[in-house]
């Protein structure tokens, strides 16, 4: 493997794509805010859309088309983040704590 | 772009940059127990990505990745912060949980790792025949008006709902005004 | 600096929808003029509690007033409220002449109406500029300065002193109000008149102030009532209450004014109120400097000045208020207890009522309306 | 000569360029914003040091160096200190887009606005870390308020922005300055052609950008007499002194933007001499009166309350700005309906 | 509305514990500063300041003075009214050895700063007083400056 064209690779990106999931879904285990587990999310979410672009700059006939799928992802994401984080909010005023470990009591 | 002399090499350590800008971030975002460190890495890690989606011929998706995550997902994020009790606590769970638990975790993401990281390595991807479009701003636009207008149409619906929904779920504890 | 513990803490009264924390607005804070300490117990934005933390400049005048003479105290007077120091010592001189019968001449007695009525604009240009930075408006505060120096060239050269004078003397004066202080009055007087005009066109008018201010931190006049407010802050709750009228004093009964009063209450209102008062007070000195009579310009007044036993109040409308001294002597030669009744005293007490339920820069906005200043609520 | 014309070369020259160009700006901006107060406030302003106050710049910044660079205990420290580093960065970026003129430009790409919006977008983030890292209440208030304002004005602007995108079509800096050569009645201002209301986006995008920098009188980030100095509390020495010179450079672009978008960039006003280095002096002096107009508006207004701000745009700038939107694209798309019709 | 000087006499007559009542003194504003001067036991204060706020006065200042010869406090209530010339002054006195007297904030609620200030100065307790704090002095001022006997 020539070092110097390793951005032309699509290997790379699928693997770095592939830590971004692992990095993510660890934090989505081990973090025990709300908060902390959005932004695990978040990187899940990131890992996709790399993805999506990897492959549809190397593999894919229609260029536009993985760039449309991430932009989609994208305003899913914002649109996830605003909902849950107002969940949050909510949730805090309740319980006065974001940790999932006191959620769980699931009463009011 | 006419050449010049490393021009590789400076590309190649520009790229290796992005792509440790984007795991160190992920790493942290993930890691850090101070929520607004996490948030500052999920900012640093999006800045990493859209250099890669830069490097992916896309400079419109790495100004929108840009526009979209640190402008909008990590400010939203920063100000939930800002209205929640924002740091975790110390492990609270014995040092054994902890140590099991951590490794269980450790493991599953290891695992998915490896086996994304084999399907991609390993796939049997296939080039392309022919290109379709250029891939450029305006087939992007022209798609989305066209082929997709229908997702698009459903995912303004969907951000709309969202921020409505965001709206009455945040003011509903609110009794002042 | 802060811990963290201290970000969402307390005091919620049991209501868990509600996050309060405490903000500590001073003794050092830009708004705040001089050593003022509020202790606001804050909803984010939202003042749930506003208490003033005062005493930080306390000098105990009124033990000074105790261990020395009658004229020796006389200064003292001219410190309590640095910007109006003529209507302070004003008092203290006329409770003095009023408890020893001392007979003032008409010429000194226009000629403390004179310097009082400056003394009111330059105060009250002060506070204009004060509230206008406190509103984030930069410029005016030099223009006020500007307009103000020339009040303090004149009055510096009557008396010496730019700011805390020590003009009025038992049964008169220090010294004559000459020519050349007279022209330069008639002069200030015909500058001041289209200044006043361009900042009612420039800052009054201004669509920003006005939108900072109408509405905002509404005292009525029952409120003032309770509290004892007085000054621009009552007036501006429509009651035409002025000790010049009220307890006429000096030559006021033979001069023309208005009482402006807006009944509006709120924070515009007190503007207005004071924006107006500085335009009578220009009136005011343009009819003394027409009445004002040549003669002697200080009163027969015994060597040694012995108070006959009992209490005297003497009041006088001050810049911000009512401005009371009470003076109670057993005969001798010193004050057996002298009682500063000052108006921003009052008229801050009513802050911690009213600014319930205010945001914070509405809060200073009100805050900067009542014009306050400290070393007159600490003494 | 060739040498200098290649790729790295030329990026690197116009990287200094750009440091130069802001770092002078924002030195000799504050001078001017001294300067200019002082005129208006009938005062002289800073005149001792140096020809005639021209060396205060250079005494303030030396004077903010030798300060110690005090990291207050209970902050998140890291962050404090990354804070000035991350909000000097985006308009440094986005400096770049800007074409100075019709060969001076540091790189040309063709979602060029877009840049300038993401990078500027940063912003928010590095004023609220830097706020929320201190750890003080007040510039915890203040980074709140940051976010409000920012996240209220943004709408409106982009909308405007998308306004203006509809009548150019393209995103290329340059592309749409060339649109707009020919005289001032064919920069974007005066275009009532295409849109009678465009007088009226230029002032929304004009208070958009008063608002988006944080000057007076939406100063709120640092509303001294409410906040102390809001998020820059903590912050002293260099610290302060980068924040501060962020804030002008941020205001440089902002003009710039104004500039390019609606007053023709580098386009002469009457139409000839507008090539080369003129057009660098038509467009530095378009940028200029823009920024004195900030300037001016900064010593002449009281601040606005925090909520009226927040209506300001929610009730009216973001109504106008899409009626302005839908306006646009009806006028764009008459003639074709006409010309289906009839 | 505004009432005369002769219905405040009658009002301020009127008050009484049931041993001693009030004394009302018209007194000559020319010389005094005041119109109407009276004189009530401590337990009338809250009293004499119900009648005063009916009457539409707004509080002045509550004035302490040490008679230190008479063994005695005398606390002095000024009463000024916004919308007419009148003023009433109400004062009462105390033994030195137990200073202590019915807070009037309940009435008027600036008297809660004022009272506040004469509890610093003279260590006066008014009892019932929502806030009794040291006010103008430090928190851990111990002395009542303000006593004939205070030495610094």
């Amino acid at each position: 493997m020539n070092l110097l064209q390793i951005h032309q690779r699509p290997g790379v990106y699928l693997v770095v794509a592939a830590v971004l999931l692992a990095i993510g879904v660890y934090g989505l285990i081990r973090r025990r805010t709300l908060i902390g587990m959005l932004i695990a999310g978040e990187l899940i979410f990131s890992a996709a859309s790399l993805n999506f672009m990897a492959v549809n700059r190397f593999f894919a006939p229609d260029p536009a088309v993985g760039q449309i799928v991430v932009l989609f992802i994208m305003g899913l994401a914002a649109a996830e983040v605003a909902i849950a984080l107002s969940v949050i909010i909510a949730v805090y005023r309740n319980y006065r704590s974001i940790h999932s470990n006191d959620l769980s009591e699931l009463k009011g | 772009m006419s050449t010049f002399p490393f021009q590789d090499a400076i590309l190649v350590a520009i790229f290796a940059l992005v792509v440790g800008v984007t795991i160190g971030g992920a790493l942290i975002a993930a890691l850090s127990t101070r929520i607004i460190r996490g948030v500052s890495g999920l900012m640093l890690c999006c800045m990493g990505l859209g250099g890669l989606y830069y490097f992916l011929n896309s400079p419109f998706l790495a100004l929108m990745e840009i526009l979209i995550y640190v402008g909008a997902v990590c400010v939203t994020i920063v100000f939930g912060v800002m209205l929640s009790e924002p740091d975790e606590p110390a492990h609270e769970e014995s040092r054994r949980h902890a140590v099991l638990w951590g490794g269980a975790a450790l493991l599953v993401s290891l695992v998915i790792l490896g086996g994304v990281a084999h399907l991609g390595l390993r796939g049997p991807w296939q080039e392309p025949a022919a290109r379709v479009s250029d891939g450029s701003v305006q087939a992007i636009g022209l798609a989305l008006l066209t082929t997709y207008s229908l997702p698009f149409e459903l995912i303004s619906i969907v951000l709309l709902v969202a921020i409505l929904g965001a709206l009455v779920i945040a003011r509903s504890g609110r009794t002042k005004e | 600096m802060i811990a963290q513990k201290d970000l969402i803490p307390v005091d919620n009264g049991g209501d868990p929808t509600k996050e309060t924390f405490v903000l500590n607005l001073g003794p050092q804070h830009p708004a705040a003029h001089g050593v003022l300490r509020v202790l606001l117990t804050m909803d984010g934005e939202w003042i749930q509690r506003a208490e003033p933390v005062i005493g930080y400049i306390h000098r105990m005048h009124e033990k000074m007033g105790e261990n020395r003479t009658w004229a020796k105290f006389l200064p003292n007077t001219s410190r309590i409220d640095y910007l109006s120091a003529m209507h302070y010592t004003h008092a203290f001189v006329g409770a003095v002449e009023r408890a020893a019968k001392i007979e003032v001449p008409v010429r000194a007695e226009y000629a403390r109406v004179i310097t009082s009525e400056l003394n009111r604009i330059s105060s009250h240009m002060v506070w204009w500029g004060a509230l206008l930075l406190d509103l984030g408006g930069f410029t005016p505060i030099l223009y006020a300065f500007d307009d103000r120096e020339k009040i303090l060239d004149l009055l510096e050269a009557l008396c010496g002193a730019r700011l805390t004078y020590c003009y009025y003397r038992f049964g008169g004066l220090y010294n004559d109000v000459d020519d050349a202080f007279l022209k330069g009055t008639r002069d200030f007087v015909a500058h001041m008149k289209p200044r006043l005009k361009m900042y009612r066109e420039l800052v009054t008018d201004n669509i920003i102030l006005r939108k900072r201010l109408t509405g905002i931190g509404p005292l009525s006049a029952d409120l003032c009532r309770r509290y004892g407010a007085t000054g621009p802050v009552i007036r501006g709750a429509g009651v035409a209450y002025d000790v010049r009228r009220a307890e006429p004093y000096s030559v006021y009964p033979k001069l023309e004014f208005k009482i402006p009063t807006y009944p509006e209450a709120d924070s515009m209102a007190r503007y207005l109120v004071r924006m107006d008062e500085m335009e009578q007070s220009l009136f005011i000195i343009e009819q003394a400097l027409d009445q004002i009579p040549t003669g002697p310009f200080i009163g027969k007044v015994p060597r040694v000045l012995k108070l006959p036993v009992g209490d005297t109040c003497y009041a006088v409308e001050a810049a911000r208020g009512r401005f009371m001294v009470r003076i109670v002597s057993d005969g001798k030669e010193i004050p057996y207890r002298v009682k500063l009744r000052t108006p921003s005293f009052s008229n801050l007490s009513l802050y911690e009522e009213a600014s319930k339920g205010m945001i914070l820069p509405d809060a200073l906005a009100m805050m900067g309306s009542l014009d306050l200043v400290i070393p007159d609520i600490d003494r | 000569m060739n040498f200098l014309q290649t790729e790295p070369i030329r990026i690197l020259l116009y990287l200094v360029g750009i440091c130069a160009f802001v770092g002078a700006n924002a030195a000799y901006l504050v001078l001017a914003e001294r300067k200019g107060a002082g005129r208006i406030q009938r005062r002289p302003g800073p005149n001792e040091a140096g020809f005639g106050g021209l060396l205060q710049p250079l005494a303030d910044g030396i004077k903010l160096l030798a300060k110690q660079v005090m990291v207050p205990p209970g902050t998140d420290a890291l962050l404090f200190r990354a804070a000035p580093l991350l909000v000097m960065a985006p308009p440094l970026m986005c400096l770049a887009m800007i074409p100075f003129s019709d060969s001076i430009t540091a790189r040309s790409l063709n979602v060029g606005l877009l840049f300038v919006f993401s990078f500027g977008s940063i912003n928010v983030m590095a004023l609220m870390l830097g706020g929320w890292a201190s750890r003080n209440k007040f510039a915890i208030i203040s980074s709140a308020r940051v976010v409000s304002q920012n996240v209220a004005y943004e709408i409106p602007m982009l909308l405007v922005v998308i306004t203006l995108l509809m009548v150019t079509g393209t995103m290329d800096l340059n592309e749409i300055i060339q649109q707009q050569g020919g005289g001032f009645w064919k920069w974007n201002l005066f275009k009532v052609w295409v849109n009678p209301l465009m007088p009226v986006t230029f002032v929304i995008f004009f208070i958009c950008m008063l608002a988006e920098t944080n000057r007076a009188p939406f100063d709120m980030a640092e509303a001294e007499s409410e906040l102390v100095a809001g998020a820059f509390t903590e912050y002293g020495g260099m610290g302060f002194g980068v924040f501060f010179m962020a804030e002008y450079a941020n205001i440089v672009v902002g003009c710039s933007l104004a500039t390019v978008l609606f007053l023709g960039g580098w386009q002469s006003p009457i139409g000839v001499l507008s090539g080369g280095l003129w057009g660098a002096g038509w467009f530095l002096l378009k940028l200029y009166a823009l920024i004195f107009t900030v300037i001016w508006i900064r010593w002449t207004f009281p601040r606005t309350q925090f909520y009226s701000l927040l209506n300001l745009s929610w009730k009216i700038l973001i109504p106008i700005s899409l009626f302005t939107l839908l306006l646009t694209g009806a006028m764009m798309k008459l003639p074709v309906v006409y010309n289906h019709f009839f | 509305m505004n009432p005369t000087l002769e219905q405040l006499s009658e009002h301020f007559g009127r008050l009484t514990t049931g041993t001693a009542s009030a004394v009302v003194q018209v007194a000559d504003p020319a010389l005094k500063g005041y119109h109407l001067d009276v004189t009530v036991a401590p337990s009338l204060v809250v009293e004499a300041a119900g009648v005063a706020d009916r009457a539409g006065f707004a509080l002045d200042a509550v004035t302490g003075v040490d008679w230190l010869a008479q063994n005695e406090m005398e606390v002095v209530y000024d009463y000024f009214h916004p919308e007419s010339p009148l003023r009433v002054v109400v004062r009462t006195r105390i033994p030195r050895a137990e200073p202590e007297l019915p807070t009037i904030a309940g009435v008027f609620a600036g008297a809660n700063w004022h009272e506040r200030e004469t509890h610093d100065f003279f260590g006066i307790r008014f009892t019932g007083h929502p806030n009794l704090k040291p006010f103008l002095l430090p928190e851990d001022a111990t002395f009542h400056p303000l006593l004939k006997d205070y030495k610094p």
